[in-house]
């Protein structure tokens, strides 16, 4: 059997999470293997989210927010691009794949755009395979 | 008389100067421990205990750590090394300490040695810099033309690891963490109070010593002290089960470094890096 | 009972305890040395001065299972975890060391409630106990001497092993060792030279290494009670104190814990882990009330317990001296230094 | 061997809310097995652990006395939510049915041999009125009732809707064997009752220290100027009893956590007099 990729996606309310609305009401196709939980701003995505997630099982964590310049909150996802930077680099240097943890900034009118960067995040989680570094494992 | 032996004896006669004509109601020096090798972190209050100050080659502490815990408006003199006037600053970027309530002792020194292993650790574990990048009143003379190398020279290693290789190298070496927080204590920059360590609810890591609450803790912490570690080396050698925390953490400040354009707690006017956001920053550090 | 084997065959030796059942016993890992179970009888090593961590561990593991549960929508499902420690030998633990055991066993299995989970694995453990070596110079952090123990003292141990240039000799201390030194067919039995050596070796480790004192242990529980209100002294001694729980987590002699549920998704474990009374919510109550705020009243609470309360409620210092509450400091606090100064006082 | 950390299963089968604040509740609890509850054999001023798997555990004073077999009873406050408190709030969400777990009995209890033969004065103040409730139901039980002196009772609140047991207070009011003088802080429209401070109404009621006993229970505050008055009336410490409050884990004293000096809270307590408190460090 193909495996199918546990993906948590973490929505800004404002700008990814209204594009996915889009995404569905425009009947765009794309895969469902992303589980979004909505935030009402990117920066209040706390990198212990993302660390949880992996040790939860989740396979890839994908982050969405407003375009820079275009926050709901004014600078809320310019705040949030450093943190998630370097929420990239520690995930990278602990040793997980630097893939599995991937930030897009999708607005409210890019439903498309939203199905293409779920689709291709899907595609390289099936790649990758499995996550089991961080992984709680259960005796 | 060696440059040490000048260093403690200027310590000594400013620390009293200083006490006598109270400038200071203390001053943050190091104090003779057990033995040679192992001094005490050693606040003098009165003229004469400042006869008790000592300076060697293991005073390796960073006495940064200590300010916060004063009452704002305590006059406080503290002697720093390089890295150390590096967390002052840090910390009065952070408004945890006023510079107008301190009395930097500055000490340019190279050759601090680990007090376990009697190994240098200039470009080892702390930031390899010789000279204090801020003081009131210089305790030696300062140092030219020191080259160590750069002080993120030892990540070469581990950074031309495979992610499976480093992976396997940090899984062993937080399994031997025995959550005595130690590093987080020692640290000048880990005030919090209290840390997320200790919150029930939520609850972010298992309370009982386990691999993946480990993870949790030290990846988390990394990332607090992202942009605002200052690479002093203080986790590492206060760690009583020797896990290298250092490397990551200058791992991290030399990220941050290339993405932000910022060192941590080199000039007082700086904003700490992860408030100095702004429309300039590029995308490319997300990829 | 003496026995003996030579160096080179301690592997064999190793081996066969390995049969009978599992053998802690020091490891060389990083830079330092430390108890582990052992796998391969060739990771164990005898040169060493000490190691970094207590062997406590062992019966007293970092954290330890008591009950299994599954979460239910209706009821919740849990299972005691069951007592069933496997007959096993600890090997090469100083003097020091092994002279804990004893004292931790007057806790916990002393005070009219035996702990169960203490008692399973103390009472099917062999202890073998291993003199520091009479011609090395002692840490200077140690002070087992003061606090009457020698360097071939075998009190908590059940067999105790000297270590001459060519041979290791084994002497059975209490019933539990001889059994074992019995059932080891690769041992040979020990010539009453040897017997000399041993008893020679012994008497020869008995002269003062580690620094000393002379304190009683009744003097002392009353010196403390007096200096406690002194906080002066206290802030003094502890000044430079951070609050880490480094120095209670290396202690052999240090036996707080704490206990808490913690659940993944549905199934859960209820445990218990090591605590330290110098962290700051150690004695937080819900109420927001906490009687020990201030570090020097957490690090007055450590060295009273030890060498106070300890004696008035099990009649010893709780205390061995072998320095790694000094040694791991990340401050370099001597515990030694405080007592010596508040005798003093 | 019985392992003394494994808790009894019990289920809830009464819940009473005290007070108008709703964050006081006294649950009633019933063993599941019988041969559990033979064995929970305890005096008032003992305690148990409350464990409830996924949440922890909690020492909570019991409430009810040996007077009232088939079952025991805990007056539980939810505790604040920026500290600990998850055993609480857990508690506070159970309803009727649920099953729990109960360890103990735990500590000493108030010395009723000690009592025995003696007036005794209860003062109690605010939640903390709980063990104290045990005991007065102990005392006036018609088997035991003979065995004290006069008892007196002063029983105070912020409010008159934080005053617990209400009903218990009303019946109590109407005996003639037991003095009480129940107060707030500030009464409302409906209050009939007396206005006034714990240690103001002790001082009213001024009881005799001729062969006499206090047990007092409360806030730390209210302790604080309590005594005072009873020092004045002629109290001596080794009379004036307490229970202490520490934070517990294990509650068989082993996890080292609520010493006081070289006394365990948990074992060689809750329940201390004044005297022997006086040779303890302070450092509670």
């Amino acid at each position: 059997m193909d495996f199918e990729p546990r993906i948590l996606g973490i929505a800004c309310n404002w700008c990814t999470y209204t594009g996915a609305d889009l995404a569905g009401t425009t009947r765009l196709k794309y895969p469902q293997n992303v589980r979004t939980v909505r935030v009402m701003c990117s920066s209040r995505i706390n990198p212990s989210f993302i660390i949880r997630a992996f040790q939860l099982g989740a396979d890839g964590v994908l982050v969405g927010g407003c375009h820079p310049g275009d926050c709901h909150y004014g600078t809320g996802n310019l705040y949030a691009r450093r943190k998630l930077a370097v929420t990239k680099k520690i995930l990278e240097f602990a040793g997980m794949e630097a893939k599995r943890f991937r930030v897009e900034w999708i607005s409210a009118s890019e439903g498309k755009k939203y199905a293409e960067v779920v689709e291709e995040f899907t595609h390289d989680m099936k790649a990758l395979g499995p996550q089991t570094k961080f992984k709680i494992k259960k005796d | 008389m060696t440059a040490m032996k000048k260093i403690e004896e200027n310590l000594k006669k400013e620390a009293k100067r200083l006490l006598e004509g109270g400038e200071v109601s203390v001053v943050l020096a190091y104090g003779r421990g057990y033995d040679e090798n192992h001094p005490v972190p050693f606040a003098a209050r009165k003229a004469e205990d400042a006869d008790s100050l000592v300076f060697n080659e293991y005073c390796t502490f960073n006495l940064a750590r200590y300010l916060p815990k004063y009452p704002p408006k305590t006059k406080i003199a503290v002697a720093v090394k390089a890295a150390d006037s590096r967390a002052v600053v840090q910390l009065i970027q952070e408004e945890k300490v006023r510079r107008e309530d301190l009395v930097i002792l500055g000490i340019p020194v190279t050759g601090m040695k680990d007090q376990k292993t009697g190994e240098v650790i200039d470009n080892k574990t702390t930031c390899n810099m010789a000279n204090p990048v801020i003081h009131d009143i210089l305790l030696g003379d300062e140092v030219h033309g020191f080259q160590g190398g750069s002080p993120y020279d030892v990540l070469a290693e581990l950074e031309a690891m495979s992610e499976d290789a480093r992976w396997d190298f940090w899984k062993k070496e937080f399994e031997k963490c025995i959550r005595c927080f130690a590093c987080r204590k020692a640290c000048p920059m880990c005030y919090c109070d209290p840390c997320f360590m200790d919150a029930s609810r939520p609850r972010w890591a298992d309370k009982s010593p386990t691999t993946d609450g480990h993870l949790m803790y030290h990846l988390t912490r990394f990332y607090h002290l992202a942009g605002r570690c200052i690479d002093c080396g203080e986790c590492s050698r206060a760690c009583p089960v020797d896990i290298p925390l250092y490397l990551f953490h200058k791992k991290l400040a030399k990220e941050c470094e290339a993405m932000f354009n910022q060192a941590a707690g080199m000039k007082i006017e700086d904003k700490p890096a992860m408030v100095n956001y702004g429309n300039q920053d590029s995308d490319e550090m997300l990829k | 009972m003496l026995k003996k084997i030579a160096l080179e065959k301690f592997g064999h030796l190793v081996s066969a305890i390995m049969e009978k059942g599992p053998l802690y016993a020091p490891v060389k890992g990083g830079k330092a040395v430390d108890f582990q179970e052992i796998r391969n009888p060739a990771d164990v090593t005898l040169d060493f001065y000490n190691t970094a961590m207590s062997p406590k561990f062992v019966f007293f593991p970092q954290s330890e299972d008591m009950i299994r549960y599954s979460l239910g929508k209706e009821a919740t499902e849990a299972e005691p975890v069951s007592l069933n420690a496997k007959p096993s030998v600890i090997l090469g633990v100083r003097p020091c060391d092994a002279k804990s055991f004893e004292i931790m066993d007057r806790h916990f299995l002393g005070a009219g409630v035996i702990d169960p989970y203490w008692n399973d694995k103390r009472e099917k453990t062999t202890v073998i106990g291993y003199a520091f070596d009479p011609s090395t110079a002692a840490d200077p952090a140690d002070f087992y001497n003061t606090l009457g123990i020698s360097a071939s003292d075998t009190a908590g141990s059940d067999i105790f092993m000297i270590r001459t240039d060519k041979q290791l000799l084994f002497k059975g201390i209490t019933e539990k060792g001889d059994r074992l030194l019995k059932d080891l067919a690769v041992l040979e039995q020990g010539s009453k030279t040897e017997e000399k050596m041993f008893d020679d070796m012994a008497k020869k480790s008995s002269e003062l290494k580690t620094r000393f004192m002379e304190i009683k242990d009744d003097a002392i529980a009353r010196k403390f009670v007096q200096v406690f209100d002194n906080k002066e002294f206290w802030e003094k001694a502890t000044a430079a104190c951070i609050s880490c729980g480094a120095c209670t987590f290396v202690c052999p002699t240090c036996y707080c814990f704490d206990i808490s549920d913690e659940t993944l998704f549905r199934d859960g474990v209820r445990k218990r882990f090591w605590d330290a009374c110098m962290f700051t919510d150690f004695t937080l109550e819900a109420s927001g009330h906490n009687p020990r705020p201030r570090i020097f009243q957490r690090y007055r609470q450590k060295v009273c317990h030890k060498y106070s309360y300890h004696v008035d409620k099990y009649g010893c210092i709780s205390c061995v001296g072998c320095g790694r509450c000094t040694r791991s400091c990340p401050v370099n606090i001597d515990i030694y230094s405080i007592i010596e100064s508040a005798s003093k006082l | 061997m019985q392992n003394p950390y494994i808790p009894m299963p019990v289920e809830v089968t009464k819940i009473v809310t005290e007070v108008e604040t709703n964050d006081i509740k006294t649950f009633r609890l019933t063993f599941v097995n019988k041969e559990d509850e033979e064995n929970f054999k305890y005096l008032p001023g003992q305690f148990a652990e409350l464990s409830i798997l996924g949440k922890g555990e909690s020492p909570i004073g019991i409430a009810s006395s040996p007077t009232q077999p088939g079952y025991i009873e805990f007056t539980v406050q939810r505790a604040g939510l920026l500290v600990t408190g998850l055993v609480t709030t857990a508690l506070h969400d159970l309803d009727v049915g649920a099953r729990m777990g109960v360890r103990g009995p735990l500590g000493n209890s108030w010395p009723i041999e000690f009592l025995e033969g003696k007036n005794v004065v209860v003062v109690g103040g605010g939640f903390a009125f709980t063990t104290l409730r045990s005991l007065i139901h102990y005392m006036l039980h018609e088997d035991n009732r003979s065995r004290f002196g006069d008892i007196s009772v002063v029983y105070g609140a912020r409010t008159p809707g934080l005053l617990c047991y209400k009903e218990e207070l009303a019946a109590w009011e109407k005996r003639k064997d037991i003095k009480m003088h129940v107060t707030v802080d500030k009464g409302d429209a409906n209050w009939k009752g007396r206005e006034g401070f714990v240690p103001t109404v002790c001082k009213e009621v001024g009881p005799s220290p001729e062969n006499a006993v206090t047990v007092i229970c409360g806030p730390p505050i209210m302790i604080r100027f309590t005594l005072p008055v009873f020092f004045e009336l002629g109290f001596a410490k080794e009379n004036i009893l307490t229970s202490l409050e520490m934070r517990m884990k294990c509650g068989i004293g082993k996890c080292g956590r609520c010493n006081v000096g070289h006394k365990y809270v948990c074992k060689d307590g809750p329940v201390f007099s004044f005297e022997e408190l006086d040779r303890l460090p302070r450092d509670f």
